[in-house]
């Protein structure tokens, strides 16, 4: 198989997350979304890596999976203290500031 | 390096305005007295530097220079020098100024209640207002000495924040309108200010930043000194493409063009000089205006010279328009204040016709005609400024019959009126006239056309001085008191010299002509000679 | 040297002791707050925080006179970071707006006493409830959030490497150490704390879809070039791939894949400075956060972003130029012009700077945009100087107070002149020096980035730039306005007496307003020395 | 000799500042210090006269150079003057009637408060003439031109308070402001074609410039002329300009400064004789002006406005004459002088008839006074018979003259300027009988005034008797003087030539049509107001009659076609200036206000919309790059 694909999948991926960002309402789902598109982007770099035959791409995943982890810590604190005062993790019921 | 004097001038009232603006609160007469003696000295170093000028035939442009590095990443130095154009607007700006601030005394006092607020905290406005006013005079002075373009366009900018805030901040007493009503028509009018000379400014400064990166094109580098881009431009170094040239002109003269103000950009003025106190409409009119029309001679001309003669045409047919839209409109208003904003701009209108249709007799009456029109507006509208605190009204169908109760008031007023409207034996009469001469020996019909504007002036100011001054004594004038020692103080001087520059203007002829005719030598262009001796060359 | 043998890493200690120091301090940081006592904590973790930040400011300023911003400019940590002018100049500023920054934090006066305990801007329990019975009983304790200065700590050491970041790994690194505690920080207001954990929210939504598209973007280029290191990259752009493996050359040079990718990337670090059409998330989390963080943030964050933007437009894509320029142009443009436009209408001081910001963010593009190195050390200079009166401006914003803690809608302000002319007397010369006029750091600013842009033959942009002033100066004015010609009203807001912190945060932002406008010349010769990128 | 005639200017211009500036410390004696200043003046005049009158004829011509005023480049103005016998003529006449005139005024303005400043303008107004007549150049005179019209404008509204006074005041200024841009324009016109507006280069090189120029230049002159000496068509300032005190409309508005205009031409006859086109209008001019006057004269109540017509009707004679070249020079200014005498005296009359009657001026409520006030009637009934041409005295010999001289223009023209001014002489006659019959004859009809007051006639003071009997004296006996051997003419030669027309009717046939039309005249007044008693009241009359007291509609005339336009225009200069150039301003600045407002909505509040505005912004960006690459 040509490893291509990986590539095509990867983009498919990233857009269903991008979609999934701009069309969920519930918080945590939006951040999965974002997850989703990063996770692409490691599959794309994996995919990269093994076309180029170099490491770099594969180390980036690594460190790359790192952060998100980090992002899920903060994401996730941020999503629960907002859902504790508002009872809501929609995302369109924090509209406050507008304008 | 001799004594830097034109630096001097222009770092006393700086000094000045932060020696008044420090002065505790409760100290509001010894702030005022501060100010003027600030003020004074710079008369004494103006006076210094019209001494010093040599106005000989074969003395240098620009004198009494000073040049120091300043921002070299910018290719800007602090570069002074005055020619004779120049020295005549310092000495009117340092002369002026002590005036105002006589005039002004009282105008920024602060309101009985105010004075109740805790001290530690006490707005104090009457050592900001004078302290302002020398603010303003530092910058003036400094961008009528500046040489090189940045440093002008520095003080050309600058100097309208604290015109801003002396717009904004200070005014009449409420009169019909209430307190609310006037503060609010006294900040459109200073935002008005500001917002048009803040765009004329920056499109000055695209047209500043597109002159230096033609002058790094063609010369070593980038270059804001302005006679070292004369000395380019002399040897042929420096030869900009003639849309180039078009453009950055263009850029300069808008923002000269509001500045001076000249219609169809002139709106901001009656609304600023309505608003404003007397000395702050003086301060517009007479002083920050010129800058304006001097730019037009200095750096107009002499940086884009073909260019400007391109531009003539539009240009003289924008002063015209001026001329007569201006008087016309003078004619209309129902607050004096107005009133003596659209005459300026008709004045205006004058300066810049002289100056562009490129004669001696135009560029020379337009600086006489700066220089004129300063004291003779000074002295009119600071005597529409002492009656109007008097009864607390600009509308001139509120006054009626002052001659009866108050005659030197009266008496002032139309002596300023008179040389406003250029009253042959007043300063105003010759530059008025000479800039018709010039004009008319180029441009016949435009000549024509601006003597329109005699009849007109004659017509709005005594139309002015009828309405409030003569017929019946209107109620609430009755007990109008007289001029008082301190504003007689401030107006006579000011008769006194509409009078001299009408009967004896040598000594400032003197000085302005060598001015003039390098002026026109940056245009490359002579005065026409008169028809007879052509018929006789001809034969 | 045998495959398999593990090479040791060399790492230049010295050329990167700026961010290593502060990353420690960070550190110590999270181990005060894990053991100190909670009366010690406040003090130690400000006197660690601003000890750090000025020996870090103390190396560069070493490293610089030791010429690696000029002569000696090298790229360290196996490839992955550069010392170079740019990244010591804009460490530099950095620093000192870090160090601004933490007296900003440590800030006690403002807030009234909660029973008996001098409290700071930032919420006594984040994680409770807001109105619930934990905050009360957090606030009666007199808590304190003092976890803020290890955040603050880690923001600047993020800070710090994005303008060094000479691969994309640590590009993105960066952007996430930089973003994250920046996330949480907003999110910790003492007051009106849902519109803080709302401004938290979408900055961090948007934040993480904004470095999702980054990263994609990293992929792609790494696709394109097989590395991701910027010289590598940048000699492929440039057609010159004698380091890469020529057998794999038929996978890369896809032009498709580059110009995506560096798509991608640049508008990830768009979002980061603020630029239309990435800006959206820049007011509601100016005015949601708390205004200490604001400050920081918007002074710092766009220091570091234009810093890895310039980087990556100068070093690894110099060879696009001409397909990115004109874009750049766009966004420069848009910002610009939609910066101002937007903020005429705006009626709160904190949405307003934002919008202000968004508009700098134009003009700082046009100098971008010269790919010249008068167009880098003009950006550089207009960001030192940018910095110090947002940051100025923002403290200012803390200082006037009403009942319900900072008075920001700008109604409040009315007749503040008459009140504390002083204070007043400093904002406007901030918003002055953003107008744009003559005598302040933001007229010689924006002279530098338009004259840059013009020199490079961008007087379009020039011409834009100067009428989107125009615009801007209006409601700078309107401001300005409102607090001098209007009369006060008898609910207004008071000005608060700060403590010295503050107060000095103030004086040394308008000295440098000043200073910036007035005397230049040697912080622009400090920018232009620095305006060479390492390769 | 010389440094004379500064002093002779300096002396009343003095007088006016020291008058002006010394405030109310000076009330008591300010009047008597005016009018010694003036006396100081005449005595000046005379000694340079008679220093002239010693030298050969072609000699007398005197110069000084004070300083060099404006000097610009080419354009040289002096302060310099030139005293040659034209001017010496008007210098004798405005000192002489003017020192009369303020002696007149201390007893006429005795009960004015503001008597000091009164005599400051008078001063400044003297000054001012003289100034206009020795000036040396036309841009010095332009000084004294315009300075006469200050003083003018100071003195029509002394009496500010009242407002007609002040309207009246204003408009002489403006209409005479008209007539001042001709003059601008002429020095305009000779500084571009001599290269000077010097008096002598440019009249002995007149001849070197070109026709059209000339008529443009003489143009307008006759203008500027037409404004001050109120000439049709911007004569409607002098009648309402009789709202000053009377002693001013006796030495301004009759004797000296409305006949500048006449000096003016007279001055510039070289330009005008090579521009016969111009002299043509100039004739026109005065010969409408001669009867536009006279008929307005016939119809005016009011005694001073009768005058006033009077005055213009005169003055057209004096243009008349100028018009006609070196034949009619001499004999314009000798009308001038001899007009200056008898219509100052006319004036002085009618203000001594006022004084003692309460300030009325309403003839028809006059009659009779001649039992009242004797020597006011024998000295205004002198200057009546000198003014209507009665033999032997002044008037006379000067307007006969005048009638030859239109005579000997030749052909049709002259014909008709001869039947046009014999017209005139016997108007004359009829309305000055009539103003002498309703003011000293008939039956008393006074009545009490507003506040009840009865006037009781009673003769004035010697201050002022003492100047009307010089004034007399004058008008009896100047003509005869001036006509014998031809003094007057020799006089003026050297200055302004002179020629000898073919006329057509002997000389003695015009002296003897002109008594003839002028008995007709004073015979068709008698007819109609000394037969019967005059009613108190006018009555109604026919059209010509209303329209004649409606100075034959001219305010009608100015006000539709300016005065109402021009309020339009500016009117809607105003709106427009505040809708439209304001309005552009404001309106751009709306419209940011308005795009900001509906860009401001683009933000609200949901973060998902932020999303898709950076989801659509990466599509824009990759887009646009790549499409960059494929352009």
């Amino acid at each position: 198989m040509s490893p291509e694909n990986y590539l095509y999948l990867a983009a498919l991926l990233f857009t269903l997350g991008a979609c999934g960002v701009l069309l969920r309402r519930n918080a945590i789902v939006v951040f999965m979304c974002v997850e989703l598109m990063l996770n692409a982007a490691n599959l794309a770099l994996v995919t990269f890596s093994r076309m180029h035959g170099n490491l770099d791409g594969q180390i980036m995943a690594f460190f790359v999976m790192v952060v998100a982890a980090a992002e899920v810590v903060v994401g996730l604190a941020i999503i629960v203290t907002v859902y504790r005062s508002r009872h809501s993790a929609s995302v369109d019921d924090a509209s406050l500031m507008k304008l | 390096m001799s004594f830097p004097l034109l630096t001097a001038t222009a770092l006393t009232p700086a000094i000045g305005a932060i020696v008044t603006a420090a002065v505790p609160s409760a100290r509001r007469t010894a702030a005022k007295w501060i100010a003027l003696a600030f003020s004074l000295a710079t008369v004494g170093f103006a006076a210094a530097i019209v001494l010093r000028f040599d106005t000989d035939a074969g003395a240098d442009r620009y004198q009494l220079t000073e040049s120091r590095s300043w921002i070299e990443d910018f290719g800007v130095r602090y570069e002074l020098g005055v020619d004779g154009i120049g020295v005549a607007m310092i000495a009117l700006t340092a002369v002026l100024i002590p005036f105002l601030i006589g005039a002004g005394w009282n105008d920024a006092d602060p309101k009985e209640d105010e004075d109740e607020a805790p001290a530690s905290r006490r707005w104090r406005p009457t050592q900001g207002f004078f302290a302002l006013i020398l603010a303003v005079e530092a910058m003036v002075v400094l961008s009528f000495a500046a040489t090189d373009i940045f440093l002008f366009y520095i003080f050309f900018e600058a100097m309208l924040i604290p015109m801003y805030f002396l717009i904004g901040g200070f005014g009449d007493r409420a009169g019909e309108q209430g307190e609310e009503g006037q503060a609010r028509q006294r900040s459109y009018a200073a935002v008005k200010f500001l917002l048009y000379n803040l765009v004329g400014g920056l499109v000055m400064l695209a047209a500043l930043i597109g002159l230096y990166v033609a002058t790094a094109d063609q010369l070593e580098v980038g270059t804001f000194s302005l006679q070292a881009i004369l000395e380019a431009r002399g040897s042929g170094e420096l030869d900009l493409a003639t849309s180039t040239e078009r453009w950055l002109f263009l850029g300069f003269f808008v923002a000269f063009a509001i500045k001076a103000p000249l219609w169809p950009v002139h709106t901001w003025l009656p609304n600023a000089m309505g608003e404003s106190t007397a000395p702050v409409a003086v301060l517009i009119t007479a002083v920050v205006d010129k800058v304006g029309t001097f730019a037009m001679l200095r750096f107009c001309l002499g940086l884009f010279p073909e260019a400007s003669e391109w531009a003539t045409p539009v240009v003289i047919t924008l002063a015209l328009v001026s001329i007569i839209y201006g008087a016309l409109l003078a004619l209309g208003q129902r607050d004096m204040k107005r009133l003596i904003a659209y005459a300026s701009i008709s004045h205006f209108g004058f300066i810049v016709l002289g100056i562009f249709v490129m004669t001696s007799q135009g560029q020379g009456g337009a600086t006489l005609y700066m220089i004129n029109h300063g004291i003779a507006t000074a002295a009119l509208m600071l005597v529409a400024g002492f009656l109007i605190s008097r009864r607390g009204s600009r509308l001139i169908s509120d006054y009626g019959g002052v001659q009866k109760t108050a005659p030197v008031l009266a008496g002032t007023f139309l002596i300023g009126g008179l040389g406003t409207l250029s009253l042959p034996g007043t300063g105003p009469f010759i530059s008025e006239f000479l800039v018709l001469v010039g004009t008319f020996s180029r441009y016949e019909v435009a000549g024509i056309i601006a003597c329109a504007g005699i009849v007109l002036a004659a017509l709005y100011v005594l139309v002015l001085y009828q309405r409030t001054m003569t017929g019946p004594v209107k109620p609430g004038l009755e007990k109008l008191p007289d001029l008082r020692v301190r504003e007689l103080a401030v107006v006579a001087p000011l008769i006194a010299l509409l009078i001299f520059l009408g009967v004896y203007p040598q000594p400032l002829t003197d000085i302005v002509n060598p001015a003039v005719e390098h002026t026109l030598s940056d245009v490359d262009q002579t005065d026409p000679a008169p028809h007879l001796e052509e018929v006789e060359a001809g034969q | 040297m045998n495959p398999g043998e593990l090479q040791a890493p060399v790492i230049e200690w010295a050329a990167l002791s700026p961010s290593l120091i502060v990353f420690g301090a960070a550190i110590i940081g999270v181990l005060i707050e894990a053991f100190a006592p909670r009366s010690v904590r406040y003090t130690a973790e400000v006197v660690l925080g601003a000890l750090a930040l000025v020996s870090a400011f103390a190396a560069v300023v070493v490293l610089a006179s030791d010429g690696h911003a000029t002569s000696e400019a090298q790229v360290a940590g196996m490839g992955s970071l550069a010392v170079d002018g740019p990244a010591l100049f804009l460490q530099g500023v950095i620093l000192l707006v870090g160090l601004v920054g933490v007296f900003l934090f440590a800030e006690r006066r403002l807030e009234p006493a909660a029973h008996g305990a001098a409290v700071d801007s930032f919420a006594a329990q984040p994680a409770a409830v807001p109105g619930g019975p934990a905050e009360r009983e957090a606030v009666k304790a007199g808590h304190t959030t003092t976890e803020i200065f290890p955040l603050l700590l880690f923001a600047i050491g993020g800070m710090l490497l994005f303008p060094m970041a000479n691969d994309l790994l640590v590009l993105f690194i960066a952007l996430e150490v930089l973003s994250l505690p920046l996330y949480l920080l907003c999110a910790l207001a003492r007051r009106r704390r849902l519109l803080s954990q709302e401004a938290a929210l979408k900055y961090f939504l948007l934040g993480a879809f904004a470095s999702a598209f980054l990263l994609f973007g990293i992929a792609m280029l790494y696709g394109y070039a097989g590395t991701v290191s910027y010289s590598g990259i940048a000699d492929v752009v440039s057609g010159d791939p004698a380091s890469v493996n020529p057998g794999l050359a038929a996978t890369m040079g896809n032009d498709a894949l580059l110009l995506i990718g560096g798509a991608m990337i640049t508008m990830g670090l768009l979002f980061k400075v603020g630029a239309v059409p990435f800006h959206m998330w820049t007011p509601d989390v100016y005015q949601g956060a708390p205004t200490p963080v604001t400050g920081f943030m918007a002074a710092a964050t766009k220091v570091a972003a234009f810093g890895a933007l310039l980087r990556l437009l100068y070093v690894v894509l110099p060879g696009l130029r001409w397909d990115w320029e004109p874009v750049l142009w766009g966004v420069a443009i848009a910002s610009m012009v939609a910066g101002a436009v937007i903020a005429i209408t705006q009626t709160d001081v904190k949405r307003l700077l934002a919008y202000s910001s968004i508009a700098h963010a134009g003009f700082i593009l046009a100098g971008v945009v010269a790919v010249t190195e008068d167009g880098v050390s003009s950006v550089l200079f207009y960001l030192a100087a940018y910095s110090f009166v947002t940051l100025g401006a923002f403290a200012v914003v803390t200082l006037v107070r009403d009942a319900g803690g900072e008075a920001t809608h700008l109604s409040k302000w009315a007749g503040l002149g008459r009140r504390s002319p002083l204070l007043a007397a400093v904002f406007a010369l901030f918003l002055l020096a953003f107008a744009g006029i003559p005598l302040t750091s933001g007229f010689s600013g924006k002279f530098a980035v338009f004259r840059a842009a013009a020199d490079a033959g961008a007087m379009g942009l020039v011409i834009v730039g100067v009428l989107a002033s125009a615009v801007a100066a209006f409601f700078y004015v309107r401001v300005i306005v409102l607090m001098f010609f209007s009369e006060p009203k008898a609910d207004g807001p008071s000005v608060v007496i700060p403590s010295p912190l503050t107060m000095s945060v103030v004086a040394l932002a308008a000295a440098v307003t000043v200073v910036l406008g007035v005397a230049p010349q040697f912080f622009l010769d400090l920018a232009s020395d620095a305006g060479m990128f390492v390769r | 000799m010389e440094s004379l005639i500064g002093l002779l200017i300096g002396a009343p211009l003095l007088g006016a500042a020291v008058l002006l500036v010394g405030g109310r410390r000076l009330d008591r004696v300010g009047h008597l210090l005016a009018t010694l200043l003036a006396a100081v003046s005449f005595v000046l005049a005379v000694v340079l006269f008679l220093d002239l009158l010693g030298e050969e004829s072609e000699a007398r011509t005197l110069h000084q150079h004070l300083f060099t005023w404006v000097p610009v480049a080419d354009f040289q103005a002096d302060v310099a003057f030139r005293l040659d016998p034209l001017s010496m003529t008007f210098v004798l006449l405005i000192t002489s009637v003017g020192t009369l005139i303020h002696l007149y005024s201390i007893g006429y303005m005795e009960h004015d408060e503001r008597r000091r400043r009164f005599f400051a303008y008078l001063n400044l107004f003297l000054g001012a003439m003289l100034l206009l007549v020795l000036a040396d150049n036309y841009l010095l005179l332009y000084v004294g031109w315009e300075g006469v019209g200050l003083a003018s404008f100071l003195l029509i509204g002394f009496w500010q308070h009242k407002p007609s006074a002040a309207t009246a005041a204003k408009k002489a200024f403006i209409v005479n402001r008209v007539g001042d841009v001709g003059l601008s324009i002429a020095i305009l016109l000779m500084f571009t074609t001599f290269g000077t507006f010097a008096f002598e280069p440019v009249l002995e090189n007149a001849s070197g410039a070109s026709e059209a120029t000339l008529t443009g230049i003489g143009l307008m002159l006759l203008l500027a002329a037409c404004g001050k000496s109120a000439q049709v068509p911007l004569q409607s300032w002098l009648g309402d300009a009789m709202e000053g005190p009377t002693p001013v409309s006796a030495l301004i508005h009759a004797a000296t400064m409305v006949t500048a205009g006449v000096y003016l031409i007279t001055r510039s006859g070289a330009v005008f004789d090579a521009a016969p086109d111009a002299q043509t209008v100039v004739v026109v001019v005065g010969a409408v002006t001669l009867l536009f006057g006279a008929i307005v004269g016939c119809a005016k109540d009011d005694i001073k406005k009768a005058l006033a017509g009077s005055t213009m009707s005169q003055i057209g004679y004096m243009m008349l004459a100028a018009g006609l070249g070196p034949i009619g020079y001499v004999f314009a200014i000798m009308h001038l002088v001899t007009h200056g005498f008898f219509k100052a005296g006319l004036f002085l009359g009618a203000g001594s008839v006022m004084h003692g009657m309460n300030d009325e001026v309403d003839m028809r409520r006059y009659g009779g006074l001649r039992k009242h006030m004797p020597i006011t009637f024998a000295t205004f009934g002198l200057a009546y018979l000198a003014i209507i041409g009665f033999p032997y005295l002044s008037g006379f010999f000067s307007k006969d003259e005048i009638i030859y001289a239109g005579f000997s223009k030749g052909g049709t023209e002259g014909w008709i300027l001869g039947g046009v001014m014999l017209l005139g002489a016997a108007l004359t006659a009829y309305y000055m009988t009539r103003i002498m019959l309703l003011t000293f004859f008939g039956e008393k009809r006074w009545q009490p005034d507003a506040s009840g007051h009865e006037p009781h006639p009673h003769e004035s003071p010697l201050t002022m008797t003492i100047p009307m009997i010089i004034l007399a004296f004058g008008s009896v006996g100047a003509g005869f003087f001036f006509d014998l051997n031809e003094n007057f003419v020799h006089w003026l030669e050297p200055v302004t030539g002179l020629e000898h027309g073919d006329s057509p009717v002997a000389h003695g046939t015009v002296g003897i049509a002109a008594t003839a039309v002028m008995v007709l005249g004073v015979a068709g007044a008698w007819w109609q107001y000394g037969r019967r008693p005059v009613p108190a009241v006018a009555p109604q009359g026919r059209f010509l009659t209303r329209a004649a007291r409606r100075d034959l509609l001219q305010d009608d005339f100015n006000h539709a076609a300016f005065v109402r336009p021009g309020n339009y225009l500016t009117r809607g200069l105003v709106y427009l200036d505040h809708k439209l150039v304001d309005g552009v301003v404001n309106g751009t600045a709306a419209a940011f206000g308005g795009a900001s407002g509906r860009l401001r909505r683009v933000q609200n509040g949901f973060a998902r919309s932020y999303a898709v505005s950076m989801f659509g912004g990466a599509v824009l960006l990759v887009a646009a790059t790549l499409l960059m690459r494929a352009v």
